[in-house]
């Protein structure tokens, strides 16, 4: 049972990537990064994913891009192109490795076919008592929502308290000579 | 091998999810430009992030995890099976949020570097301390 | 170099959006217990509709002032949220139990639906105000350089 | 009150933390007691919480009201055994140490950077805080993050090289930290849950799934990040410049806690996540991290024989102690474990007060590289402090440093593993010689350096210099009490 629409936005997806790589300058680097950021949101919103894809959509697509570009604005314009470098060695090395350790610990993902999900404790331990007792106990038809603010809340805390010390880190890192 | 093409092919995103790590980690190993080191990263990490949401899928037309009415009105009837997993959605969205969090403090970090030493290159920085 | 537009077109269309971004970020935070959306996409689109004001209006405008006071911030959100927690505490359950929030009336879905919200707010902020912090720390030094050029 | 003392400890650095951006508008001055006496009162909650945990057991704290021992376990818990409040004390000890140590040195001399400054070290020890306590591989990420995204600023605040040696730290830290989030993907793709004992109790039930090709990944890149978290040796590289160059008061923090903490939430993911004790015959992975210990070991004194500068010999002394550690964790029995955790302890007060020394000389004798410590000599109070340092760094036996060696050793003769002990001891002999090219440099010329520019110590400085020496000596004193918690905690983990 293929999804030819996945499969055409995946190779959206891996296509401005690869533009990402292969572009010179930096501006239109980050410019396709945004696309890349969207076309992942459309990806999430098919697999279901609609909080993440709403998320990513605004911070990935809108905010990161907002931050990379007020930094190249500032750079004048012969920093932000590219050169060529040779490619180390360690690199050519390495990456193939790497994939084959990837693709050696993804084999087990695979849909089985059996019941067509992929690998079945990550999708019924947890998961399914979440599912099954989470409006009852919170009044919160949106089980993502409720599994993130009440369940898991303290991670969310957490995560917080990352946005809040990556702003008190940026101010030290920046203010320090103005004011 | 038809068969491994066939299992690819069916769940796509996690061979994206190889080819984007991949990707990621390239451009931040070989590039010394620094500003491409962060977009390197940046593939990485959502990378990661399309591997967990993957994992979450159900086939059988599992829809959102968003209650129906019908299900809102009789708890007791949910049947888990109908919904795709909630739980790596959070983690998704805990991870994203890291994830910008992470790129704020890099890009003022840029920017400090640029504003002293005028370059963007981290060789070139480093030609330019010595 | 954050300065006000000289625009019409972009000055009059910037009056329309900017209200609007922030209802419907308000929207997205507090129908987040309904469908797709809650307190980190809210509190994206709250920041960057402030943000959206100070390019288009220019810092000197009364919602860019705002901005910049609310700026100083840093830490109401997180606030919101530990205080939540906190009350959870004295109300004798363990930290960010919102079963325990004493409300007398309430049972303890009502509360934990309840702490959701609070919470969900509490997040809202904190993005927001750092978002638009961040954005003015890349931003200023920007304006440093221009004044020594 | 009991009950709630975890996430109370939790709270004070946190809540503290949040409020001082608010107090900081309007009162710069007020920062830095409100930063003191939180962690003040932060160490005395957790000798307090030692206490009670050594008197009622180990609890298990359930947040949002999801308690722990529910099946499957729905919320976030937090385990507060001996393990873990031994190493709060530590922590919050040298967290109000270097505190105190920073006053006079501190780098945030400039008004907008003092709110920020004394901030982001609260964050981080609340970060510390909770990858000491947390029973949840995601939460562990998410406070790696806090800790790693304050530790970058906190280095870069020197300015200069620092940036780039803190943006180098930042490209490597986020590397580790993406990894282990997929080590952490891989696991609950093949487990459901992310509940340490969860996680240990479906591989106990079913130990086929340890041979899983995905939990052999995931294990891959978990420690794969956490190595470069803790600075491993392949892995290191970050490290020694990010320690240089940091400001002189808050290198002491960071190389007393960072890696060590990293080290220690490694320790808990193997022996109380993927159940290492009871299965040790399952798992290659404790094997290959003896190996990796023993390389690191060696290369670290090795490394830290040929530099010049001292902050950065000192930084790869501590490189090849987080070596020494994993080769006694990798072993696999009691005395071994015992053994490394009091060194992982004793290191973390060793390296704090190696960097405090290292801090004093550059700031109040100009002595940045060995040749110029001759300087030192005409302050009577550092030079005894760092004879008591080192004996422990070498491993002499009135100090703390000796006990968790011998146990170590002890631990590879007990599992017959001759190679990890001449590791040890060939590691030992070179700490000793990089040690005796300090010594000479100190005391080995006859004729003095004029050294006008010395000012007094500060009473602050010279307070944490010598608790810091007096604490080594002390340790290794009382060890036994230690050795045998810890040997209980091993014990209790199936080892």
């Amino acid at each position: 049972m293929m999804d030819w629409f996945e499969i055409a936005l995946v190779i959206l997806l891996i296509t401005t990537a690869v533009g990402v790589i292969r572009v010179k300058t930096l501006i239109s680097a980050v410019l396709i990064l945004a696309c890349y950021s969207f076309l992942m949101a459309v990806v999430w919103a098919q697999l279901g994913a609609v909080d993440v894809a709403f998320v990513e959509a605004v911070v990935g697509a809108g905010l990161s891009t907002v931050l990379f570009l007020l930094t190249l604005f500032r750079a004048r314009a012969k920093d932000t192109q590219l050169r060529r470098t040779p490619t180390p060695l360690v690199a050519l090395l390495g990456l193939p490795l790497l994939g084959f350790v990837l693709l050696y610990a993804i084999a087990p993902l695979y849909p089985d076919g059996q019941d067509g999900q992929p690998l079945r404790p990550a999708s019924t331990h947890v998961a399914d008592a979440y599912l099954q007792e989470s409006y009852k106990a919170t009044k919160t038809p949106n089980v993502v929502t409720a599994v993130l603010m009440d369940y898991r809340a303290f991670d969310t805390l957490i995560e917080t308290g990352v946005i809040f010390t990556a702003g008190i880190a940026c101010a030290l890192l920046l203010r320090s000579h103005s004011e | 091998m038809s068969e491994h093409i066939q299992a690819a092919l069916e769940r796509p995103s996690l061979i994206a999810f190889v080819v984007l790590f991949l990707c990621g980690f390239f451009v931040m190993t070989t590039n010394s430009n620094m500003i491409k080191k962060l977009i390197g990263i940046y593939l990485l990490q959502t990378s990661v992030l399309l591997l967990l949401v993957t994992i979450g899928v159900k086939q059988n037309a599992a829809s959102v995890p968003i209650l129906t009415e019908k299900h809102i009105e009789s708890p007791e009837t949910i049947a888990p099976a109908a919904y795709v997993n909630p739980l790596p959605h959070v983690l998704t969205l805990t991870a994203i949020v890291v994830q910008v969090a992470t790129l704020g403090v890099s890009l003022a970090l840029v920017a400090a570097i640029y504003r002293k030493y005028g370059s963007l290159d981290e060789n070139e920085v480093l030609q330019r301390i010595e | 170099m954050i300065e006000a537009h000289d625009s019409l077109i972009v000055r009059s269309a910037g009056k329309l959006l900017i209200p609007l971004s922030q209802l419907f970020a308000l929207y997205v935070l507090f129908f987040g217990q309904y469908g797709p959306g809650g307190g980190f996409a809210g509190g994206v689109i709250l920041g960057t509709s402030f943000l959206l004001a100070v390019l288009v209006l220019g810092p000197q405008a009364p919602p860019c002032r705002l901005a910049h006071q609310l700026e100083h911030g840093d830490g109401i959100g997180l606030m919101i949220f530990v205080g939540v927690g906190g009350l959870c505490l004295i109300g004798g359950g363990t930290f960010l139990d919102y079963s325990n929030l004493q409300i007398p009336g309430w049972n303890d879905e009502e509360r934990r639906s309840l702490g959701i919200v609070l919470t969900q707010i509490g997040v809202a902020a904190d993005i927001a105000v750092t978002a638009l912090s961040i954005v003015f720390s890349l931003g200023q030094h920007h304006s440093q350089e221009a004044s020594h050029e | 009150m009991r009950d709630q003392l975890p996430v109370i400890l939790f709270l004070v650095p946190f809540a503290t933390a949040i409020c001082l951006p608010m107090v900081g508008l309007k009162a710069h001055g007020w920062c830095r007691p409100m930063a003191l006496v939180s962690l003040l009162v932060m160490f005395v909650l957790a000798v307090g919480n030692l206490l009670l945990v050594l008197k009622h057991g180990e609890q298990s704290y359930g947040f949002a009201g999801w308690s722990a021992s529910a099946s499957p376990p729905l919320g976030i818990v937090w385990v507060n055994d001996a393990l873990a409040s031994v190493m709060m004390v530590t922590i919050s000890f040298l967290a109000s140490l270097c505190l105190l140590y920073s006053g006079p040195l501190s780098p945030a001399t400039e008004k907008p950077r003092i709110v920020p400054y004394y901030a982001l070290i609260l964050l981080l020890i609340s970060a510390l805080t909770g990858i000491v306590f947390a029973g949840d591989i995601f939460n562990v990420f998410v406070f790696l993050e806090v800790a790693a995204l304050s530790a970058y600023a906190l280095v870069a605040l020197a300015g200069g090289r620092a940036l780039i040696a803190a943006f180098r730290y930042l490209i490597l830290g986020t590397l580790g930290s993406t990894f282990y989030l997929l080590g952490v993907v891989f696991f609950y793709a093949t487990t459901g849950t992310l509940n340490m004992e969860d996680i240990c109790q479906q591989f106990t039930k079913n130990p086929e799934l340890l041979h899983s090709k995905a939990v052999v990944g995931g294990m891959a890149f978990l420690f794969l990040g956490l190595g470069i978290k803790m600075a491993l040796f392949p892995l290191h590289a970050w490290l020694p410049g990010a320690y240089t160059h940091a400001p002189d008061a808050v290198s002491p923090l960071l190389a007393g806690l960072m890696t060590k903490v990293a080290l220690y939430g490694c320790v808990r993911v193997l022996f109380w996540g993927l159940a290492a004790g009871a299965q040790t015959e399952q798992l290659p992975a404790l094997t290959l991290l003896g190996g990796l210990g023993m390389v690191a070991a060696l290369a670290g004194s090795l490394l830290a024989l040929a530099q010049q500068e001292l902050k950065r010999m000192f930084a790869y002394g501590g490189i090849s102690h987080i070596g020494l550690i994993l080769i006694g964790v990798s072993q696999a029995n009691q005395t071994a474990f015992a053994g490394s955790m009091f060194y992982l302890m004793n290191d973390a007060i060793m390296q704090a007060g190696l960097f405090f020394i290292a801090g004093a000389a550059i700031q109040h004798h100009g002595a940045r590289t060995v040749a110029d410590l001759s300087r030192l000599r005409r302050a009577p109070w550092l030079v005894t402090a760092f004879i008591a340092l080192a004996l422990s760094m070498i491993g002499i036996p009135p100090t703390g440093g000796f006990f968790g060696k011998w146990h170590i050793i002890l631990g590879c003769l007990e599992a017959e593993n001759y190679l990890a002990v001449t590791a040890i001891v060939v590691s030992t002999l070179l700490t000793m010689a990089y040690f005796q090219r300090l010594f000479l440099s100190m005391f080995g010329h006859r004729e003095v350096v004029p050294d006008s520019a010395a000012g007094a110590l500060a009473p602050s400085t010279k307070l944490a210099v010598g608790l810091t020496a007096l604490l080594v000596v002390v340790l290794g004193l009382c060890s036994e009490p230690l050795i045998s918690i810890f040997r209980e905690t091993a014990a209790g983990v199936g080892l």
